[in-house]
């Protein structure tokens, strides 16, 4: 399924439950954010985005695979917008468009015998390309 | 009868000819017209003419809503002698001829409408207004600039007041200020001759160290109790001399009025300025208190004014008016752990901040670091720290904490003033400065002092070694920031006095779900509470600057002084009326009046056998019933009932209008 | 028996009487048959010591008759309460029913009341009823009962049937757990029952049932109302000076149903006049000549209450403000009644 | 919306308002000219909590199919706690007659402050339509007031 | 009156039923008018309305109950609780005035117009308005004796009587009476009931023999019915003795009821001066409610009240039974005639016990069915009223 614009935007908010309409810009999620450097497209972008309708851009950027998931965007937001979850959107809509979503052997940096099965695979389909 | 066209508003969807014609076979009809605009001078004419006339008990008219012109036409009646409850208005424009689009449809529900109102009127009954007498005396609950303004404007009219302040000092948040916005004049300056005013003023008492106890009454006679706590020292004795605070030796207690950055003993004066300057003994710490051993500031007081034995003491007094001028407080930081706050004395709030430059603060107004004493390097400040927050995540306010943007353009300009070569950072989500040389004054921190206004919310502070490391993102740049800060400044939000809700209940007066108090009327009576006779002065009503308050607190003394000028007050005169035949005392209406206007009274019937007995039954106060009808409805057997809307009256209306479906 | 027996009452209340205390005594009153026991003001020791009884037919709840009777008296009237009559007494009290400074009240135990319609249901016409430790002994006047209906009767008078106390015992009682809650004067005994079936199981049964179901249900209740006003008249909580119903203009007032509105209007309304303030008492469904489950109105508005606005049990204390008069702010919406009964009712 | 016409059926509606909120909302329905159907009747109360069961039982017994009960929102009531009364005694009033069996659908309570004229038309349109698809009262219905409407309908059409 | 006249006209012939066919001859008689049987429920038993569904093999689902002692007396199939008499509609400036008594319309029981409204009975126009109410106990019996004397004596109630005229009586002998049943005490005689037809049962069949002649105009009407001969049987020869072998059980019965001994011999015409003062009322009425449980399960109390319900388009003048417990009873502009609780008790047991009588030569209007017994909820009676006031006369 081709996902672009406005439906691009619709998917991601029913997929995170976002209320993108809450962010007042504050860029408190950015501030927090750990892997702010790494990100094309930072924490606040991605709600603003999603919120103006266009957010194609993030779709092509693998700014969504470089958050770590630490919450911490979430958790300080003032609005209750959870970027984090936006975010998360991103990868799942990613994941879904490969639909054999194989993962890739040189990202296995996690399998390190402690992290239950399920969690594992789970989070390979999210976080390899 | 009347029917209005209002022109074409009503002509146009609705017949209005038909419904005058409808109305003429109505059983108690004795006359029914039209007119093109009822509410004109030549339509209350013809209504003035038509009463005297046919002599008509009442009247119907057919036309807007009678939250638009029930008064107009009340008037008019009562010109010609007809008592204005005897007017009764069938909304057919904004329920019927606005709404509808069908004319057979709009034409037949405005003849029900019309009948219903007939229905009603049948069943009114003229009404005369209560009166009650009016106790010249105001009280001012809360002595800060609010407090202050309002009494000493209320004295000036000639009025007594008194004011009733918590804290043993009158002065309020403002007191603590360093300088004000926007023209950067010092706090103590302006406020502190107008509290020696009103120290001085012989229509102002101050109940200093004092709290309400209790309010009965209503608008006009309310009786308040007033408890003056115990302070150990005789007011009138006491001459402020300072002597004692020196000797005491219990010094190591944190001052609330520096905000524990500095200590005060435990008997002492919050500040120089104090009104009334008189010490109080702080009985958590005195050791004569607490252990009976010490006595030295009684034996070092030259003047005698020390009381070991001194309790609390009620006052009883009636007033008039009452004016809520409770003020605000920041709200805890303690759920932003984000900000370090707690873990390094560096980081301050706002208030803080103010005390930190005051002359008369714990630096004596040298601008330095809590923690080393150390000038300032970099200083960061933190804007919206727990205002514009969503509710439910139960961390900080909804609402804009207002003065914040100000304040921090103010202290950015201190500091900058003070130390030219310091890096000052604010950062921001939006700036806001309505106001009178606001926005002049935001520009002027920018752009002639330099300071570092950047669009983004601060993500984290962390202590590192002495400094404290701010990371925070640029949003116009797309740049992460990390900034090595010496000092760092939170705007944190304000929130209205926690002892404010107690008074709401005692004064039986609304609250916002924020805990503000409601005005009467956000844009027509902005500074008046629900409640009859009580006034809301400053930020106890939502946050506000100085300016503003005291404009505020004019206004208040104005409406009070208003009330105060009337010898006596006429009230609601749909008011709940209790019959006492069928009461049985049983208290429910009094449970559930929210005024309570409701008291009950011992009174002789008559029983068979030409015997008396005595029967407890309600009795309303119509000076203080508001006419809600809840009592009414809470009410068995009907004995209570609410004049203007009667059980019988609205079942009348309720069968008109479901008499027939066209 | 009853926990508290009778010769404890008498004794009490004849020496009350001769030391002037009190000159009135409430208590019940013995009739033509056992079960045949009227609540019974007494006026001297004579009628005290020749008719006083206290046994498991003692159904009425003596409290209300303290609003006519303190007013009769300039000494104090004797009142004796069980433990769910307490509950009747504070609630009159709270609403200034009476003057407590003329009533001495004692409490007695309890250990349950007959369901005498029950038992005639069982048995037919009744001649005699004992009771024998747990069990109930029934003399029939003759052997007939509803299993027999082919008039086939015995003629031996006298014909002896036994029950559980239990299966007679009317519903009130078998749910009752309640303890003495008035401030008495005297304590004889505080013993109550211990409940051996759910308050609420009958409303749920109802309540389970489709819209139709109930409506019909309920249709049918309705339809054998007489309108004999005895369930008020009996109420304890129902002590208007006059009620809306004998009161032309509350626009309610009506002597007998005239159709099905005004038989379902007048329990809607009696419902929720004494909703918040009815003690459970039972006294309506008892006096019901037409056995009519008037008890299942008020319970049910007992336990919407206690699951939207927190248990509450009327008549608990004297101080207490019935749910329907006060409110918090977080009440739950009309609109979401419906979802969170239902959601209580499936837990 | 068009006034609604269910198989020639029109269902009548009292609506209860309060003075402060909901019958200002009403006007201002009337004013942004939201319409809604004409079915709709209101009766100005001071304040929600002045209605009275019996009212609600009084209009169905006088042949209306739906009653809806309007205040100010809970904590904004003009006499500070009348709506917090009106919720508690609606709330139980309603869930008790849907222990009768009497349609829970056909009572309602809603909130519409002044400002709120677009949902106090939204409310009237979608509880009328509500009301139509249940048809007519006939479970609390009082036969005597019913029939005479119907005759005097028929006498005069 | 009309029962004395038809007793003596009466001719005694007697048929017989077998017991398991009684619904088929319910079927029968709900053809020639609206049928009223006593039938269990919830409550006890109470007359209704036969509506002869027919289950398997004949078996009806309705059944009479085996106690015939109804909670409610049969009163109201003559005397409705409430009844419309008239309506009055404003037109303009006139008032138009409809007579609705149900007699003169074809309608049901106005008095319920619910089930007016759902009745869509099949019966013919002649026979819609016959009432035959079968299985009254002869307390009852005697009763409308007493609403005849009141209903039926001028000014005539043309309500009561249209009613009354129409209806055909089965009484029935009284096997099953209650511990609270004294009518031997009023010379009731339980074996032997009055009636346009007096039926009898024991174990087999109901033997039924026609008494006035309007038993025997609707019997023959019977069996002018095809298949009746199956129904109805002629007596045989042993029958009558078994009839009174049963009449004399029932008597011992009766004999045997614990309160058969009450006695009415001190009360009666003239003895108001007795007991109006006695201090006894003060006792007796003390926890009486005011409920009028007592008058509307009695089947002699025949006080109602007159009241008008606005409908919203005309006002409907009604009747509906009344109380004279009741303390707006009979109230007038001037207040109540009888203020207290007290002098509303005595009133309603000396109307019973002394008034009645007085004015209708010795008649007590009380009949002994027991109902207010069973039915008082402070179990205060006439009973205990009659052995306080009579001095514990009889045991």
């Amino acid at each position: 399924m081709e996902c672009k614009g406005e439906a691009l935007c619709a998917e991601v908010i029913r997929i995170s439950a976002s209320d993108v309409g809450k962010c007042m810009r504050c860029g408190k999620c950015s501030a927090s954010c750990p892997s702010y450097d790494e990100m094309e497209y930072h924490p606040h972008e991605f709600a603003y985005m999603v919120s103006s309708g266009d957010a194609d851009a993030l779709l092509e950027s693998d700014s969504a695979y470089k958050c770590v998931s630490c919450l911490t965007c979430s958790e300080r937001c003032p609005c209750g917008v959870a970027p984090s979850r936006l975010v998360e959107a991103f990868r799942i809509i990613k994941a879904r468009e490969r639909s054999n979503a194989a993962f890739a052997p040189e990202r296995s940096v996690f399998d390190d015998g402690e992290i239950p099965g399920q969690a594992l695979v789970s989070a390979f389909r999210k976080f390899s390309k | 009868m009347f029917v209005c066209h209002c022109g074409t508003n009503i002509a146009g969807t609705v017949d209005v000819e038909a419904v005058a014609d409808a109305m003429k076979s109505e059983s108690g009809v004795v006359y029914s017209a039209t007119y093109q605009y009822m509410c004109s001078q030549s339509g209350q004419d013809i209504i003035k003419k038509a009463i005297r006339d046919y002599e008509l008990g009442g009247i119907v008219v057919c036309s807007c809503s009678p939250r638009m012109h029930e008064a107009t036409f009340r008037k008019a009646a009562s010109s010609v002698g007809m008592n204005p409850y005897m007017v009764e208005i069938a909304n057919i424009r904004e329920q019927c001829s606005w709404v509808h689009k069908n004319r057979e449809d709009a034409t037949s529900k405005a003849i029900t409408l019309a009948r219903a109102a007939v229905a009603k009127l049948k069943l009114n009954f003229p009404l005369t207004p209560g009166e009650s007498g009016v106790t010249k005396r105001a009280l001012v609950i809360g002595g800060g600039i609010a407090g202050i303004q309002t009494a000493l404007d209320i004295a000036d009219a000639g009025y007594k007041v008194d004011i009733v302040e918590k804290s043993p000092t009158i002065g309020g948040k403002m007191a603590q200020l360093d300088k004000t916005f926007p023209t950067l004049d010092c706090a103590a300056c302006i406020l502190t001759p107008k509290m020696v005013d009103a120290a001085q003023n012989e229509n102002i008492r101050i109940f200093s160290y004092s709290e309400v106890e209790s309010v009965s009454g209503y608008v006009g006679n309310f009786t308040v109790t007033v408890k003056k706590k115990a302070r150990y020292v005789k007011e009138d004795v006491c001459t402020g001399c300072g002597l004692c605070t020196e000797k005491c030796p219990r010094k190591k207690i944190p001052s609330e009025f520096n905000l524990g950055m500095d200590n005060r003993s435990a008997v002492y004066i919050p500040f120089a300025q104090a009104v009334p300057k008189v010490a109080v003994i702080d009985s958590e710490h005195c050791m004569m208190l607490k252990e009976n051993k010490c006595g030295v500031c009684s034996k070092v007081c030259t003047a005698g004014a020390i009381d070991y034995t001194q309790k609390d003491e009620y006052i009883e007094e009636k007033y008039g008016a009452i004016v809520v001028a409770t003020g605000y407080e920041p709200i805890s930081l303690e759920r932003f752990g984000e900000y370090a706050r707690g873990m390094s004395p560096d980081v301050i709030t706002s208030l803080e901040f103010e005390r930190l430059t005051s002359a008369a603060g714990p630096t004596h107004g040298k601008l330095v670091r809590p923690s080393d004493k150390m000038k300032p390097n970099t200083v960061v400040f933190v804007q919206c720290v727990g205002s514009r927050c969503e509710p439910s995540l139960g961390k900080g306010k909804e609402y804009c904490s207002k003065i914040c943007c100000m304040y921090t353009a103010k202290h950015a300009m201190l500091t900058k003033e003070k130390y030219p070569d310091a890096e000052v950072y604010v950062f921001y989500i939006d700036v806001r400065t309505p106001g009178k040389n606001f926005d002049e004054f935001y520009r002027r921190a920018a752009e002639e002092y330099g300071v570092k206004y950047i669009k983004g919310m601060v993500g984290k502070i962390t202590p590192d070694g002495e400094r404290l490391n701010v990371s925070a993102s640029d949003l116009i740049c797309r740049k992460k920031l990390e900034i090595k800060a010496d000092l760092v400044v939170l705007a944190a939000a304000i929130e209205p006095s926690p002892t404010a809700r107690a008074l709401a209940t005692k004064l039986a007066s609304s609250m916002d779900t924020n805990g503000f108090f409601t005005e009467a009327h956000p844009k027509l009576r902005p500074v008046e509470s629900p409640t009859a006779g009580v006034f809301l002065s400053g930020a106890c009503q939502g946050p506000r600057d100085i300016p503003e308050t005291v404009a505020q607190a004019g206004a208040a003394a104005a409406k009070v002084i208003g009330l105060l000028s009337k010898e006596r007050l006429t009230a609601n005169p749909c008011v709940a009326v209790c019959d006492e035949e069928m009461c049985s005392g049983c208290s429910v209406c009094g449970n559930v009046c929210p005024y309570g206007a409701i008291t009950y009274v011992e009174k002789e019937f008559r029983v068979p056998g030409g015997r008396t007995k005595a029967r407890r039954v309600a009795s309303v106060n119509e000076a203080v019933c508001q006419g809600c009808g809840c009592c009414a409805v809470a009410c068995m057997s009907g004995a209570m009932e609410l004049k203007g809307f009667m059980s019988s009256q609205i079942m009348a209306e309720v069968d008109a209008i479901c008499r027939t479906s066209r | 028996m009853q926990r508290t027996d009778r010769d404890a009452l008498v004794r009490r209340a004849v020496s009350l009487m001769n030391d002037g205390v009190c000159d009135r005594v409430l208590a019940w009153r013995r009739g033509e048959f056992s079960s045949d026991v009227s609540p019974g003001v007494f006026t001297d020791t004579e009628s005290v010591e020749k008719e006083l009884v206290r046994n498991f037919f003692c159904g009425a709840n003596l409290s209300k008759y303290l609003i006519s009777e303190t007013e009769k008296t300039e000494k104090k009237v004797l009142i004796f309460l069980r433990p769910c009559d307490s509950y009747s007494f504070n609630r009159l009290l709270s609403e200034h029913k009476f003057n407590r400074e003329k009533v001495y009240a004692v409490a007695v135990g309890c250990d349950g009341t007959a369901d005498i319609g029950k038992l005639k249901r069982k048995c037919g016409a009744l001649s005699d009823i004992k009771r024998r430790g747990d069990k109930i002994i029934a003399e029939s006047l003759y052997e007939t009962n509803e299993e027999n209906e082919e008039n086939e009767e015995n003629e031996a008078n006298g014909a002896e049937r036994v029950f559980d106390l239990e299966d007679v015992l009317s519903e009130r009682c078998l749910s009752c757990n309640l303890k003495n809650r008035a401030d008495c004067d005297e304590i004889i005994s505080d013993g109550g029952r211990d409940a051996v079936s759910e308050r609420f199981f009958e409303v749920r049964r109802i309540e389970n049932m489709s819209s139709e179901e109930r409506y019909e249900f309920w249709r049918g209740e309705f339809s054998r109302c007489i309108r004999c006003n005895a369930c008020r008249d009996v109420c304890p909580a129902c002590t208007c000076e006059k009620c809306v119903f004998s009161n032309p203009s509350s626009g309610v007032e009506n002597k007998a149903a005239a159709n099905s509105f005004e038989e379902s209007m007048f329990h809607i309304i009696r419902a929720f006049h004494v909703a918040g303030r009815c003690t459970d008492c039972g006294e309506c469904s008892r006096v019901c000549p037409q056995s009519i489950p008037l008890h299942l109105l008020n319970r049910k508005l007992i336990k919407d209450i206690n699951i939207l606005y927190g248990e509450y049990k009327s008549g608990e204390s004297v101080s207490q403000i019935s749910p329907l008069n006060s409110w918090t702010e977080n009440d739950a919406d009309p609109s979401e009644v419906a979802e969170l009964l239902e959601r209580s009712r499936s837990k | 919306m068009q006034d609604k016409q269910i198989n020639g059926y029109r269902p009548k509606i009292a609506a209860f308002c309060c003075n402060w909120c909901s019958y200002a909302g009403a006007d201002l329905a009337g004013g942004n000219r939201l319409s809604y159907p004409c079915d709709v009747k209101i009766i100005r109360v001071p304040c929600s909590c002045r209605v009275d069961p019996i009212f609600v039982l009084r209009a169905f017994r006088r042949g209306a199919d739906g009653v809806i009960i309007c205040g100010c929102h809970p904590g904004d009531c003009h006499y500070t706690s009348g709506n917090y009364h009106t919720r508690r005694r609606m709330s139980l009033l309603f869930s008790f007659l849907d222990y009768l069996g009497i349609e829970r659908e056909r009572m309602r309570v809603e909130w519409v402050s002044a400002s709120e004229g677009a949902k106090f038309a939204a409310v009237m349109n979608d509880f009328v339509s509500e009301i139509s698809k249940l048809g007519e009262n006939r479970r609390l219905e009082d036969v005597r007031c019913k029939e005479q409407t119907e005759t005097r309908l028929s006498e005069e059409r | 009156m009309t029962s004395e006249k038809t007793k003596t006209e009466a001719k005694t012939k007697m048929l017989k039923i077998s017991l398991e066919k009684t619904g088929l001859l319910f079927e029968k008689l709900s053809a020639a008018g609206k049928l009223y049987i006593p039938v269990d429920g919830a409550a006890g038993a109470s007359f209704e309305k036969w509506d002869g569904k027919a289950g398997e093999a004949n078996k009806f689902e309705m059944k009479m109950s085996s106690a015939h002692n109804t909670v409610k007396s049969a009163k109201d199939v003559f005397f409705p609780q409430t009844e419309d008499l008239m309506r009055f509609r404003v037109n303009g400036k006139k008032i138009e005035v409809t007579d609705c008594s149900d007699y003169l319309n074809n309608s049901n029981n106005s008095n319920n117009s619910d089930v007016a409204r759902a009745d869509n009975s099949a019966q013919n126009e002649k026979t819609a308005n016959n009432i035959i109410l079968f299985g009254v106990r002869a307390c009852d019996v005697k009763s409308f004796e007493v609403l005849d004397r009141v209903f039926l004596s001028e000014p005539c109630d043309t309500y009561y009587k249209a009613r009354r005229e129409r209806t055909v009586i089965f009484s029935m002998a009284c096997a099953a009476p209650r511990e609270t049943c004294f009518c031997t005490s009023f010379g009731i005689d339980p074996s032997c009931p009055e009636g346009d037809v007096s039926c009898i049962a024991d174990g087999k069949y109901i033997y039924f023999e026609i008494k006035s002649e309007k038993g025997e105009r609707l019997m023959s009407s019977l069996s002018d019915m095809s298949d009746i001969s199956d129904i109805l049987e002629s007596i045989g020869d042993s029958d009558p003795e078994s009839v009174a072998s049963r009449r004399r059980e029932i008597k011992r019965r009766a004999e045997r009821l614990p309160l058969s001994g009450v006695s009415t011999e001190p009360f009666g015409a003239g003895t108001t001066g007795r007991y109006f003062s006695s201090p006894a009322w003060e006792e007796l009425s003390a926890t009486c409610l005011g409920c009028g449980a007592c008058t509307f399960v009695c089947p002699t109390c025949q006080c109602y009240d007159i009241k008008d319900f606005d409908t919203g388009e005309s006002v409907v003048r009604y009747r509906c039974w009344d109380s004279c417990m009741y303390s707006d009873f009979t109230k007038m502009s001037a207040g109540q005639p009888r203020l207290t609780r007290l002098e509303r008790f005595r009133q309603r047991f000396m109307h019973k016990l002394v008034y009645f009588p007085e004015n209708n030569d010795g008649l007590f209007s009380c009949v002994g069915c027991g109902r207010c017994l069973a039915s008082c909820p402070v179990n205060m009676n006439i009973v205990k009223v009659m052995k306080k006031l009579g001095g514990g006369a009889g045991d």
